[in-house]
């Protein structure tokens, strides 16, 4: 039985001093998908970045494959096996498409790119272009493609359909499965369309205020129409 | 024609010296994002170690060069990690504000240590003299100037753009903290750069010292001209500051032996248009 | 039909990569008009050429009639073609009141004024306010646009679109980064605008597409592969293999 | 909620510009106490004082340009060299000595300087143009050094005099009259600044300098704006040279140098840029730091100069003024 | 009762050295003479003027005159700052004892203006002469472009004109020219057959003096004149063999042969802590002291500046230069102008070896001012 891939307990995190998360538990099985649900402005966003090391910690402790990786700065985590697709993508702009896949690499041989061109073809065309040439999807796809490159064992995904087209979005989604499924992965999904982030995910967790308001099975927050309502705000729109 | 001839030959090599002197400059600038007006401190560090390893402890030339390079990236080791390290990423002006302050110490020191006069580092006699080029001579240490600016500008070049180490460098400067989420070690990447650019300061300190003489003024007296050169190829880019220098050289002589009393006119005048044709420099990056 | 605004013959190519190719296109007064296609088929490039930010290779846009196509970006807005952008856009150091306070002013003609505070005009302020709730985020009114989350910064780059008053709005993927809570207020918002406003949506949502547009250009390699009512592009072949997947299948209840 | 939420926000933003009015006046009052305060504290230093509040008008201008619009520049010194000359020349050459025409020479001189260094200066973005800015203050001096008839080229152009102001308060050794000429035409200055910053066209520039394609986006000219912006700055810096060339009676060709513009950037960045008070506050520190150090050992001062500004990167990276205003701001946000 | 002297020069930046040296020749002049004047102790203050800035300068002999309550001005490196002074002296009743700057006019800016050092006229006038004497009918003159520069090239051209020489050709060149290689170029171009040279001394000397070597000048037998300012002593270690045989006149030679100028250099160099750096405004220093100390003697401390500047008037002595004057007229010093060839002494270092003597100079600036 290996050790649990991630766990959280009791993490407080901000900026400056805005306090967003406040005392943030909880721990994912291996394989697992969590998707992060919550409404505007509630954390999720700190809460991955938190755990991939950008934002300022303020207590609570945060264990990687049973290793406490909290004092740890960024690049260490990424290399006990952590990857993160930011919100904003975070394209190197002056890179072209192949050098910003390279440096997701993490030393793995050059020929590995071609897993990436494989998952976007897209990507394959314009791989001579630069960051900040690509459009909109283009640099979503480069995102998600750079970091999944580096076969992390818990990938942290930030909202990775925003601009996506909706074929895209259904094979990309088919691949995040089959990554948790084949590639021992760990997911934890932020997103926004809720019933995408359902159909996914095994366990959910949602965040109302920097705190984590409710926790269980897709499945029970389905049912669960105040919940939904209260916490997401959609129960009126279907 | 002879005159033309004299002249090109002239303006290139001045034009090499000045790309030896500032190459290191365009690293920290374009590549780091670093504004690091104190280029010219750690050349003429350089510059004063040679002139003491060659000229007061009679080593030669060659061993002086290695140890100048040394003896300043060892000394510019903890200014990059009390210093430097915390204004990567920082607005341009407060950077000018850190590196206009780490020149000032630096010539307050040398001038303290060293004393208010110029250094010279005695050449070999390999490098002296004069070599006959047929229609006039040239000294021999500028074909040499010429020759490390050639082998630096290749090696530098090959080194950020065909290696994983340049690589992981323009993408921790276009993001650091995502090359770090990457698992990029950014730190260290960032110091080896720094440690280059200063070795490189050092060297073109003591290569061009035979042009632009070491004495405590040196950091400030040649600051501007750094920042031109470097600025006007497009800050980053090896082929872009060597054409700027070799540009900027040949006007600048040539504007110089034509009509030395507007020389000055000539060469300003001549970085106002090429930076309204090039706005971005001969070969910005775009960012 | 009379255009508020027409597209002729537009090309632009980068570098050999024709992005858009012989692209036409008009809208009327009051017609609401979704762009899709997939990533990478031109769209935003389509709003940057009309926008002015780039320049076409070849090609006209008209704006009420003029053509507008030597006319730099900022004197298209003057004549009412207002554009949001795909990634926000924002004075980072700005409050969100100031964002939208700035739009306004430069709309009355006003920014050129060196005396006065425009938190002491109350005209200004009562409309910041009122464009700032309709989205929701009037509670942002003077935090700065650095401090707040990346959903939110969306919605205040459309109320300063719509601060501007435009003729002809376009809108690079408004919902994108959205909260599924809170497309409810943007939708809410383009109910709002004046009927006689021209509007293309660029949009990845399809339920958002299919609630609000009345007409379906699909853009595929840079050329229109289809142009007509929602009801019919679901249909269409091309573009359900090209774009939408098994979207199509899905009911919607548009 | 919104509701709620919006009527908080409508006091807030109700309670503002009365605060914002208050504080202007209370700017222009603590300029005032300052200056009495110095008036007193070194009462045999008022040449000093008076070369200082030269600077800061300078210092103020290039916050105008590079605080509010984002324009790096290090070769302000060209408006403020323009308006001393301009002042100088009124009165060497054509003998007009009034000091208030001289300052509006300088005024004149410094606009349409700062309207020839927008034009070129405008042209470039980032490094390129601190580069053109560095290209032109090497082309007004070489100008002004070529020009000697006019300036007195490197020897300086003296035979400047000036009479009493408004024929009744003569420049004297002590530097009475031109202290208090100096703290007139500041407090002049800084409340028409104030004014200007706080208006749309100073909003306006601050949208321009995080970025001008956004204004483009919403139909503004960025162009415009910060060539307007440049000839104010110009007509400030004016009348600082104005000041200089009427309380020193000289003008030498270092009012165009270089130096004298990075000097002003660093005394600018020293007190935190974008903010009047950070302007003044760094000028002030740096000046009487140097005065301070330079007499106390006046051949290795300079190291002294470069700790002080390391020190303030590291301590205070938003500069003095700003990193102060930030802390009590974050204090006063935590007091809520 | 306590005399202050307010001192203003270069004492860091560019010019840090030649700060050095006037410091070194005030100090040598107490050490020598000791600080007192009758019952009157004499206390310098220094401040520092890095570079020509004279709104700075008028402000610092503002503080000194007001604040320090100095009863001297002294020093000023250079014109602009020392004319922006003149001004002033006259309602604070202070004399001003010019150390350097060396344009002619400055002393017709006040009567209260004493001057011990030189003028550009003064020294660069005689080598006309030498050039003349050499055989040489047609040169070249190259000169930075500023104030001192265009006197040297005057002065230089109204003297050898009147010699019966020619000057082919009047190059002036930036003050920041490093790269000295088409200016070399153009020389050899002109056909003349000297080259008289001004730059102000420092890094760009060096850089002149390597290029006239280096681009076969020397070699082609072009010869070489130019004022004193180019081969200072502090510069020649670094110049090396490449300044051999450079001729020049100047008003000092550190190696002057005299017991006053031993006595001199001693005292100077303990001040600046090495023989190597001393030069030529280190000799302006300590006469401008003495001149001082006269005027302090002739007051009796009392504060009057026109009876002091009076008391020094035709004033005759002996300077570790050689025997000098006060010109009454034009208050500025008479004196000896040598001949020095660069020279390498038996120890290895370089000097300036005297090899012809001008006799009692005055200033030919103003004269051709008038
Ligand atoms: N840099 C920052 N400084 C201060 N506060 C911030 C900063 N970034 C975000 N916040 C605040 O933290 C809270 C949580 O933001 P976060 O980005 O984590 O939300 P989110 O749940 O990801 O929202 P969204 O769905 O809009 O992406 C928000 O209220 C926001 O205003
Ligand atoms: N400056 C440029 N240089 C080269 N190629 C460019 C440039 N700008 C855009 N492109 C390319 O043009 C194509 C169209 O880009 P555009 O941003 O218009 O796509 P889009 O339709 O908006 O896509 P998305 O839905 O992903 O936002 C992309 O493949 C992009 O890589
Ligand atoms: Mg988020
Ligand atoms: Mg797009």
């Amino acid at each position: 039985m290996p050790a649990t891939p991630l766990e959280v307990e009791n993490l407080s995190a901000g900026y400056g001093p805005t306090r967003v998360l406040e005392g943030i538990s909880f721990s994912v099985p291996s394989g697992a998908r969590l998707a992060v649900l919550g409404r505007n402005g509630m954390g999720k966003t700190t809460l991955l970045a938190t755990l991939a090391g950008q934002t300022k910690r303020y207590d609570g402790t945060i264990r990687i494959g049973g290793a406490d990786v909290t004092a740890m700065p960024s690049a260490s985590r990424a290399r006990k096996g952590l990857g993160y697709v930011p919100q904003a993508r975070c394209i190197f702009p002056t890179l072209t498409v192949e050098e910003n896949l390279f440096v997701g690499l993490k030393g793995r041989p050059k020929s590995a790119l071609e897993e990436a061109y494989g998952m976007f073809p897209r990507l394959k065309e314009r791989r001579r272009n630069l960051g900040n040439q690509l459009s909109g999807g283009e640099q979503q796809m480069l995102s998600t493609a750079r970091t999944i490159l580096g076969r992390p064992s818990v990938l942290l995904l930030d909202e990775p359909l925003e601009g996506l087209a909706p074929v895209i979005c259904e094979e990309l989604m088919a691949a995040f499965a089959e990554l948790a499924k084949t590639g021992d992965m760990t997911i934890l999904l932020v997103e926004q369309r809720i019933q995408s982030a359902l159909d996914f995910a095994d366990h959910v967790i949602v965040l109302e205020r920097g705190r984590l308001a409710w926790a269980g099975t897709p499945k029970a927050l389905s049912d669960d129409h105040a919940a939904v309502e209260r916490l997401l705000g959609v129960g009126g729109l279907h | 024609m002879q005159t033309v001839f004299s002249i090109a030959v002239d303006a290139l090599a001045y034009g090499m010296v000045l790309f030896v002197i500032s190459i290191g400059l365009s690293v920290t600038m374009g590549l780091m994002r670093v504004v690091n007006l104190a280029h010219g401190a750690f050349a003429m560090i350089g510059g004063y170690i040679a002139s003491y390893a060659a000229r007061d402890l009679g080593l030669g030339y060659g061993v002086a060069v290695i140890a100048a390079v040394v003896g300043t990236v060892i000394i510019a080791i903890p200014v990059e990690r009390f210093l430097y390290r915390r204004i990567y990423g920082a607005p341009e002006l407060t950077q000018v504000l850190m590196t206009i302050g780490i020149t000032f110490c630096i010539i307050g020191i040398a001038n303290y240590v060293f004393g208010p006069t110029l250094k010279t580092i005695p050449l070999p006699s390999g490098l002296q003299g004069s070599a006959d080029l047929g229609f006039r001579t040239i000294p021999v240490h500028r074909l040499f100037a010429i020759l490390c600016g050639l082998a630096v500008a290749g090696g530098l070049w090959y080194a950020i753009e065909r290696t994983s180490f340049g690589v992981k460098l323009r993408a921790s400067v276009d993001n650091a903290s995502m090359a770090a989420a990457l698992g990029v070690r950014t730190e260290i990447i960032y110091a080896l750069s720094f440690a280059v650019a200063v070795g490189l300061a050092a060297f073109g300190g003591v290569v061009g010292a035979e042009l632009l003489p070491v004495e405590p003024y040196y950091a400030l007296r040649y600051m501007v001209t750094f920042l031109v050169v470097v600025s006007v190829g497009g800050a980053g880019s090896i082929p872009g500051a060597l054409i700027a220098c070799l540009l900027l050289g040949g006007i600048d002589t040539t504007g110089r032996y034509l009509m030395p009393e507007f020389g000055e006119f000539f060469f300003y005048l001549a970085v106002i248009a090429i930076i309204c044709i090039f706005p971005r420099g001969l070969a910005g990056r775009t960012k | 039909m009379n255009a508020v605004f027409e597209v002729a013959n537009l090309k632009k190519s980068f570098g050999g990569l024709a992005v858009t190719n012989d692209v036409s296109l008009s809208m009327a007064p009051g017609d609401r008009v979704a762009l899709i296609g997939p990533n990478g088929a031109g769209k935003t490039t389509f709003v940057n050429l009309v926008t002015g930010n780039l320049q076409p290779d070849s090609g006209d846009v008209r704006l009420a009639g003029e053509t507008v196509t030597k006319v730099g970006a900022n004197g298209r807005v003057k004549r009412g073609l207002v554009r949001s952008f795909q990634v926000t856009r924002l004075f980072l150091e700005m409050t969100s009141a100031e964002h939208v306070a700035l739009a306004i002013l430069q709309r009355q003609g006003r920014t050129g004024r060196m005396f006065g505070n425009f938190l002491a005009m109350p005209d200004v302020m009562d409309e910041v306010s009122e464009l700032l709730s309709t989205l929701g985020i009037a509670h942002l009114m003077h935090r700065k646009v650095n401090e707040i989350a990346y959903g939110q910064q969306r919605l205040l780059e459309i109320a300063v679109a719509m601060a501007l008053r435009p003729k002809v709005l376009l809108l690079d993927e408004p919902a994108a980064g959205v909260p599924q809570s809170d497309t409810g207020r943007i939708e809410q918002a383009l109910a709002d605008l004046p009927a006689d406003l021209a509007v293309l949506m660029i949009e990845h949502d399809m339920d958002l597409v299919f609630r609000f547009a009345k007409r379906v250009v699909v853009l595929a390699a840079g050329t229109i592969i289809f142009d007509g009512s929602p009801a019919d592009v679901t249909k269409d072949a091309r573009v359900r293999e090209a774009y939408l997947g098994s979207y199509a299948n899905a009911s919607h209840a548009a | 909620m919104a509701a709620v939420m919006n009527t908080e926000a409508g006091v807030s933003a109700s309670a503002r510009p009365h605060r914002s009015l208050g504080r202007d006046a209370a700017g222009a009052v603590a300029i005032l106490i300052v200056a009495v305060i110095g008036y007193f504290l070194f009462p045999d230093n008022l040449a000093l004082l008076t070369r200082i509040v030269a600077v800061a008008l300078l210092v103020l201008s290039l916050d105008l340009v590079t605080g509010y619009c984002g324009v790096a520049t290090l070769g302000h010194a060209a408006l403020f060299g323009s308006g001393a000359y301009a002042a100088g020349i009124l009165s060497a050459h054509y003998g007009i000595n009034d000091p208030l025409l001289m300052t509006l020479a300088g005024i004149a001189g410094g606009a349409v300087a700062g309207l020839i260094s927008g034009v070129i200066i405008l042209r470039g973005h980032g490094l390129p143009q601190l580069v053109l800015s560095i290209a032109l203050i090497h082309l007004f001096h070489e100008f002004a050094n070529k020009a000697s008839s006019w300036t007195g080229g490197s020897d300086g152009l003296s035979g400047i005099s000036a009479d009493p102001i408004l024929g009744y308060f003569e420049f004297d050794l002590y530097g009475h009259t031109a202290y208090v000429f100096a703290i007139v035409l500041l407090l002049i200055v800084f409340v028409l600044l104030r004014l200007i910053v706080r208006s749309p066209f100073g909003m306006l520039c601050r949208g321009i300098k995080e970025d001008p394609l956004r204004i483009k986006a919403m139909g503004a000219s960025p162009k415009a704006a910060l060539m307007k912006m440049y000839v104010i700055s110009g007509a400030v810096a004016g009348v600082g040279g104005a000041l200089n060339a009427i309380t020193t009676q000289v003008v030498g060709l270092d009012s165009l140098s270089f130096t004298l513009s990075a000097e002003s950037l660093v005394m600018l960045v020293l007190g935190g840029t974008g903010s009047l008070f950070g302007g003044l506050s760094g000028t002030v520190i740096f000046m009487l730091f140097e005065d301070y150090v330079s007499a106390a050992n006046p051949f290795h001062w300079l190291t002294m100069v470069g700790a002080l500004l390391i020190a303030v990167v590291l301590f205070a990276p938003k500069g003095l003024y700003g990193s102060a205003a930030a802390f009590f701001n974050r204090r006063k946000e935590a007091g809520q | 009762d306590t005399i202050k002297v307010g001192v203003v020069g270069p004492f860091s930046g560019p010019f840090a050295l030649q700060g050095k040296n006037f410091k070194a020749g005030i100090d040598a002049y107490m050490a020598i003479n000791g600080n007192k004047v009758g019952d009157n102790t004499v206390e310098v203050i220094y401040r520092d003027l890095p570079a020509a800035d004279p709104a700075q300068s008028k402000a610092l002999a503002q503080e000194l005159v007001v604040k320090e309550k100095v009863q001297y001005l002294a020093g000023f490196y250079f014109t602009p700052d020392a004319m922006a002074v003149t001004p002033i002296l006259k309602q604070a009743n202070t004399p001003l004892v010019i150390m350097n700057a060396a344009t002619s006019a400055i002393v017709t800016k006040s009567p209260l203006v004493v001057r011990t050092s030189f003028t550009t006229w003064q020294t660069s006038t005689p080598i006309a002469k030498v050039a003349h004497d050499a055989g040489v009918s047609k040169v070249i003159s190259v000169v930075s472009d500023y104030g001192p520069g265009v006197d040297a090239e005057n002065a230089f051209k109204a003297a050898f004109e009147k010699e019966g020489g020619q000057v082919v050709e009047a190059i002036r060149m930036p003050l920041s020219t490093n790269d000295f290689s088409p200016i070399m170029q153009r020389i050899k171009d002109s056909g003349a057959q000297g080259v008289f040279a001004f730059l102000p001394s420092g890094p760009t000397t060096l850089g002149f003096v390597k290029a006239y070597n280096e681009n076969g000048l020397k070699a082609a037998g072009i010869k070489f004149f130019a004022p004193g300012d180019l081969t200072q002593e502090s510069d020649l270690p670094a110049l090396g063999d490449a300044a051999l045989g450079i001729q020049t006149t100047f008003h000092y030679a550190v190696s002057h042969d005299s017991p006053e100028n031993k006595a001199f250099v001693e005292a100077a160099a303990k001040a600046i802590g090495s023989k190597a750096e001393l030069s030529f405004p280190a000799v302006g220093a300590y006469d401008g002291m003495n001149v001082i100390y006269k005027m302090i003697e002739a007051t009796g401390g009392k504060q009057d500046a026109a009876k002091a500047v009076e008391a020094v008037k035709g004033l005759t002595w002996v300077s570790p230069r050689g025997p000098v004057s006060i010109d009454p007229e034009s208050r500025h010093i008479t004196q000896n102008i040598y001949l020095r060839e660069v020279t390498k002494a038996d120890d290895g270092t370089y000097y300036n070896k005297e090899v012809q003597t001008f006799e009692k100079q005055g200033d030919p600036g103003l004269a051709a001012a008038k």
